[in-house]
């Protein structure tokens, strides 16, 4: 198809299809839409906007259409994104399930297994969670100790599991298990189960943040029927290492802030500095000037990033640099809006704050180089796989 | 005078640590901030520090008081950041104390003795904006009667909401940003018409919104020359500044130390997290700024109580560089925690959070080095 | 289009690679140097870089060139920036040839012919000041007859001694600072009343202090519109400015490149110093750096080759991340090769000086982040 | 003494006795005063204020007046030092015999050692070099080959040295040799001799500056006679790490930048810009804003370090800090002079740039953070000497 023509048509949908509602810049976290069996929408337009893109497999543009997504081609894809965000329009649907586990289920999964979970990935019918790490494993994530036995038809799962996103939300889990104890990367299997399941309990962890979003998630004599195994026996480090690369791809996008384009723009509405002057803190201009140098140019970064992604010129470790990059971005947008934003910024639950949304933004930053491997990790990896650095 | 502390200083220093560890840590802050407690501070603990004599400790011996300088204060509120302990000290015992400093005889006898036994405390009022600008007062004070009649806000007051005393700014003359027509006034906490909106902060404490609505107050209210209170504010803001400076050093130096506590123990990859040379490298630096900005802190405090010539200057240069060292130490410190630091049950978030409040408090790393340029005639 | 090279591209760029590892290496430039080379480049390489094409990449195909773009140019610039050539490429092929796009048929006829055949280099003359400021210009251009009369300084004009033609911004109205009377000018290197004074630089290139005096030259000699040439410059600073970046990228990755190959083999305390996991973090931040600068000039390039608008602030983003990258490669670089980085007879040195004299080239990382500050409305 | 009246003392002698000229900021490494047997001085005043200040002890006031120095107390040194640097006045003689071999020798030398080289360094007769580095051996500095063997009444010293300061003008090195192949730390002495003693070669290291203050050093069969040892025979390795650190104290005082207070006040010569407006570089200022803070805090950190050291209050371990900060800020010191002196700057030969004066300081500067134990030597010092930390 012509790609000229796809993009004419392609705004033409989306200028018809997406409420205006959805063409809002996201305010807080509650903007987002999660989607699975206990659905919450803001807005009907938010639920109409899903139900729009899932129709047309656009939830998942380069998915086969077999799974629920739109089959488009890579340049295809690539012009749906550059309208979309030419719109302003928001992400029908935040899921683990497109960003994590589908890339990896599309590579390994059985045939059933794709069939069965990802148009439902897709749709925004089951929402995922991530069970990888352990207390007491942290960044060597390979170091994990819970067990899944095998009882003939299915596994029997057992041990704790921490850090879990949304855990208390979520409807499934695709969770790393040891299956041998007596090796180390080659002792772990990749299962998927229902979080209904009987003996699995979850508990929020309170974070400096104030929020919840992680729990600790326990799982004591959990039946795994046996096909929901993905990938080999005792080969499940290969489809994790597989999927984080897709995790860092995911995070680093952080650093991009939600579209907007410059950080100077934004802090000057949070300092009220009237629209014609210059901000009147020339410190925090110009560390303001010169994050929006590393912002713009990380965001041509990712686009080269997705650019040589799709055609297969991407470095395997290239993940671990954007993850690190973008993450370290991100943390310094919110310190800088946090010092635009000055007394105001530090009110925790004020109304005018927005109970405290950019205190909370701020310290929930602070995550970003910890989860999903944290920036010292990231920096190995580089160092070892991209740049040849010998170990001692 | 050598730059370190004196043998009669150290053993302040001990006595204030072992009795803020002892009565004032971490959990002290905690469990006040679980009971969502609305005075911000335990009056109890508050008593104790009067106790020992804290609260007069920059008051005059002829007015009661310890007669000590801003070494000894900063030596508590040293300790005070590495407990994160609430307490109005800051507010009360070195601003308010310095600004009664230039007050009549009968502010200060008002005053002093209600602070010395704990039956005051107090605050400042300077910030409009959300930055700390603090020749930028739009708040009025006009003459009314033998006195003057005050209208207008002011924002991020510590403690505001239960202070007994409040210094404000006013502007009785001049445009706002104009250091010439400001005017101090120490206006009670209970004036007709003076009204506090307590918000609670990132860190637990308190701050208010302050609206004055024709608060009336006596020509004696006024500290310090009518439309010439510039010079006297900046003396205040020095000595407030080198506490902050103080606080944010016992911050910084905590959090390094919980931290460093915490990678000599966690383990990762069969060997304690604190031996990886990346790790080793960043928390020398740490340490190395830490140490740097407690000579400029202290630097400060000395020149303060020698009541040097361009002492402001060097206190520009403590609160900035103690502002660079924290924020440091807690970014470092989270991040060196790793998933841990992000959860409220360990003590690390709780360090980044106090350590904001103070960046900002009196101006913040940022605006204090462009004030110190502009000195520097650039 | 994709952002990365397509095929074409890469055949040019591992072709570009090969004649300059092969041609143009770093003991080129130290040949050069060693002999106080006067002309400041080689005219025998400069002859082959013609013989490639390259001086005509992005002369129109109808004018004789290769009718190709910034991403080709750039192709060119980063390998000369591995091997730190020195060449006139950068002011002749891209400054002088995206200048004459603006010009009359009758300039383009007399110069595009030279350049393509190598019978003549040029340079831009911008820069008045120590610091680049295109908008500040005092050099004056008068009537007189049918053309002008031009007089005054301009500063850090490369290969101004040896160029046959410099493309001068003057003003004709407005005062210094305004954008608006200015004007350009092409003015024959030997014309009367022009005196060039060379400067070796610290890389051991050759920048000229330039004086005009009454310099006359024809009307047709100006670019652009008389008075409303702000708008040919900024397009012609556009392209230099995209193209110092492609070569700033170049430095920093071979930069980058001898310091791996060194502390790879670099033994200290019986392990390769590249195995200490403090380096090893700094290297692969270096390398991010390198990589998100490669990325954002890639952009701009494509950008400017789409005439896309607002392409000036990708440029704006390329060449100051390109600078932050580079001069951390150059800082890395050094450190990381200990003292042997401190002699002259390792590379590592003469690639810091390269990319200091690019960064302050057409403005600096400073002066580009402020201005994308401004078009930021902050 | 009361120390008032020792301040207004020295005040008026200083007045009295310092010529005009030596209190001119120091505008390059020429005016310096070196001094030994081969003394160049660049001035009548500058060899007039050394004999003035020698025959005080002056240049190294806090010596033993036995040694040719002043006898001060540290309070009384302290006292000197700020009035030379209120009346702004040059430093009478730089010497690595005062700052480096002198308190080595005070600690470590035997009597005689003592009477016969001390007031010689104090009165700036004999000029020294340090012979430490050995090419190979880099930051491990202990790994060093230089071989001194056993001849009954002399050492007979074969192999080479590196990085030797100002060999080719010195008159006498300290220099570590290998004493017991066998052993690696505890296998090495500390030698003095005359480098005019047969068999001693050296050849100027073309720098990155274009300048050539390091040599490489050889020794083919130079006797240096048993009395010349320094310590105890194989416990040299002790007093070479007592010396490095007042190396380091001295290196670090590289970041208070000669005494200037403000580099936005430097810069804005450099920059010609017109006295009564603002640095019209608003990033550059920002940057030199945090600087100057910075800087004004090391220099309260150096004189606490100077005071913590002569009360014994000082951590062993502290002057690797100073040396890593003091360093670290002066190549920034340079590096925001480079930018404020913008094309100017980069002129290598011209006279308007003092024949590249900014350009060879700047690349000059790169070396603080190598020379005298890399920044990275500090910082495993400070981790594990101050901090405590593991190792793996």
């Amino acid at each position: 198809m012509d790609l000229e023509k796809f993009r004419t048509e392609t705004r033409a949908w989306l200028q018809a299809n997406c409420p205006a509602e959805m063409r809002e810049p996201v305010r807080s976290d509650a903007d987002y839409c999660w989607g699975g069996r206990r659905a919450v929408f803001s807005s009907p337009a938010q639920q109409q906007w899903l139900q729009r893109m899932a129709e047309r497999g656009w939830t998942v543009p380069d998915w086969p259409t077999a799974y629920g997504g739109g089959g488009l081609s890579a340049a295809e894809t690539k012009v749906l994104r550059e309208e979309i965000a030419a719109l302003g329009a928001r992400q029908p649907l935040k899921s683990f399930g497109i960003s994590m586990l589908g890339p990896a289920l599309l590579k390994y999964g059985t045939e059933a297994q794709k069939r069965e979970h990802l148009p439902r990935i897709a749709r925004g019918e089951i929402r995922w969670c991530q069970g990888y790490s352990e207390p007491g494993a942290g960044s060597d994530l390979a170091a994990l100790s819970t067990r899944a036995e095998d009882r003939g038809d299915h596994f029997l799962v057992n041990g704790q599991k921490v850090w879990t996103s949304y855990a208390d939300k979520a409807d499934w889990i695709f969770c790393l298990v040891r299956t041998d104890p007596k090796e180390k990367h080659k002792g772990i299997s990749f299962l998927l189960f229902d979080m209904e399941s009987n003996g699995i309990s979850t508990r929020p962890i309170q974070l400096i943040s104030g929020q919840s979003p992680f729990c600790e998630t326990f799982f004591d004599d959990v039946k795994v029927p046996k096909e929901n195994l993905v990938g080999e026996l005792n080969r499940g480090w290969e489809v994790a290492k597989y999927l984080l690369g897709h995790e860092r791809e995911m995070i680093s996008g952080f650093g991009l802030g939600d579209g907007q384009s410059s950080i100077g723009k934004a802090a000057r509405q949070a300092a009220e500095t009237a629209p014609d002057e210059r901000l009147d803190d020339p410190l925090l201009r110009a560390q303001m000037a010169v994050f929006d140098v590393r912002a713009a140019a990380f965001r041509a970064m990712t686009e080269r990033f997705i650019d040589e992604l799709k055609a297969g010129r991407a470095h395997p470790a290239q993940p671990s640099m954007m993850k690190y990059y973008g993450t370290e971005l991100n943390k310094i947008r919110h310190t800088l809006l946090m010092s635009a934003g000055g007394s105001d910024a530090l009110e925790w639950d004020s109304t005018r704050s927005g109970g405290g949304a950019a205190a909370r933004a701020w310290l929930r930053s602070k995550a970003n180089s910890i989860e999903g491997g944290t920036s010292e990790i990231q920096l190995n990896i580089i160092a070892k796989h991209i740049l040849g650095l010998p170990t001692a | 005078m050598p730059l370190y502390l004196d043998d009669d200083q150290i053993i302040m220093r001990d006595s204030a640590r072992s009795f803020m560890a002892d009565q004032a840590s971490v959990a002290h802050l905690r469990s006040l901030r679980d009971a969502a407690d609305p005075t911000g501070f335990s009056t109890d603990l508050w008593k104790r520090f009067v106790e020992m004599g804290f609260s007069g400790i920059l008051i005059p011996e002829a007015d009661g008081g310890m007669g000590l300088g801003h070494v000894e204060a900063g030596i508590v509120l040293e300790e005070i950041g590495r407990n994160l302990t609430p307490s109005p000290f800051l507010s009360t015992g070195v601003g308010v104390v310095t600004a009664l400093g230039s007050a009549t005889p009968m502010l200060r006898e008002r005053w002093y003795p209600a602070i010395l036994t704990g039956r005051a405390i107090g605050t400042l009022a300077i910030d409009e904006g959300t930055k700390h600008h603090p020749e930028r007062i739009a708040l009025k004070a006009e003459r009314s009667g033998k006195g003057f009649r005050l209208s207008g806000e002011k924002r991020f007051v510590q403690h505001g909401h239960v202070a007994d005393v409040v210094i404000v700014s006013a502007r009785t003359g001049g445009d706002v940003d104009e250091r010439s027509g400001v005017t101090l006034f120490a206006v009670d906490g209970n004036a007709a018409g003076l009204t506090a909106t307590p918000q609670r902060l990132l860190d637990a404490s308190l701050a208010s919104r302050l609206t004055l609505e024709g608060v009336e107050v006596e020509a004696d209210a006024v500290i310090g020359e009518v439309d010439g209170g510039w010079d006297t504010l900046s003396g205040i803001l020095d000595a407030c500044r080198a506490a902050a400076a103080a606080e944010l050093v016992g911050v910084a130096d905590a959090a390094m130390a919980i931290t460093l506590a915490y990678i000599r123990e966690r383990r990762q990859f069969g060997v304690p997290v604190g031996s990886f040379q990346a790790l080793q490298h960043r928390a020398a630096h740490l340490y190395s700024e830490i140490e740097v900005a407690r000579a400029a802190v202290l630097k400060a405090q000395q020149r303060l109580d020698a009541k040097a010539p361009g002492a402001g200057r060097d206190v520009l240069v403590a609160k900035a560089m103690a502002g660079l060292a924290a924020s440091l130490a807690a970014r470092e410190g989270v991040q060196m925690h790793g998933g841990v630091g992000m959860t409220d049950d360990y003590d690390i978030g709780l360090y980044m959070k106090r350590g904001r409040v103070l960046e900002e408090l009196f101006g913040d790393t940022n605006r204090l080095a462009d004030r110190l340029a502009q000195l520097n005639g650039y």
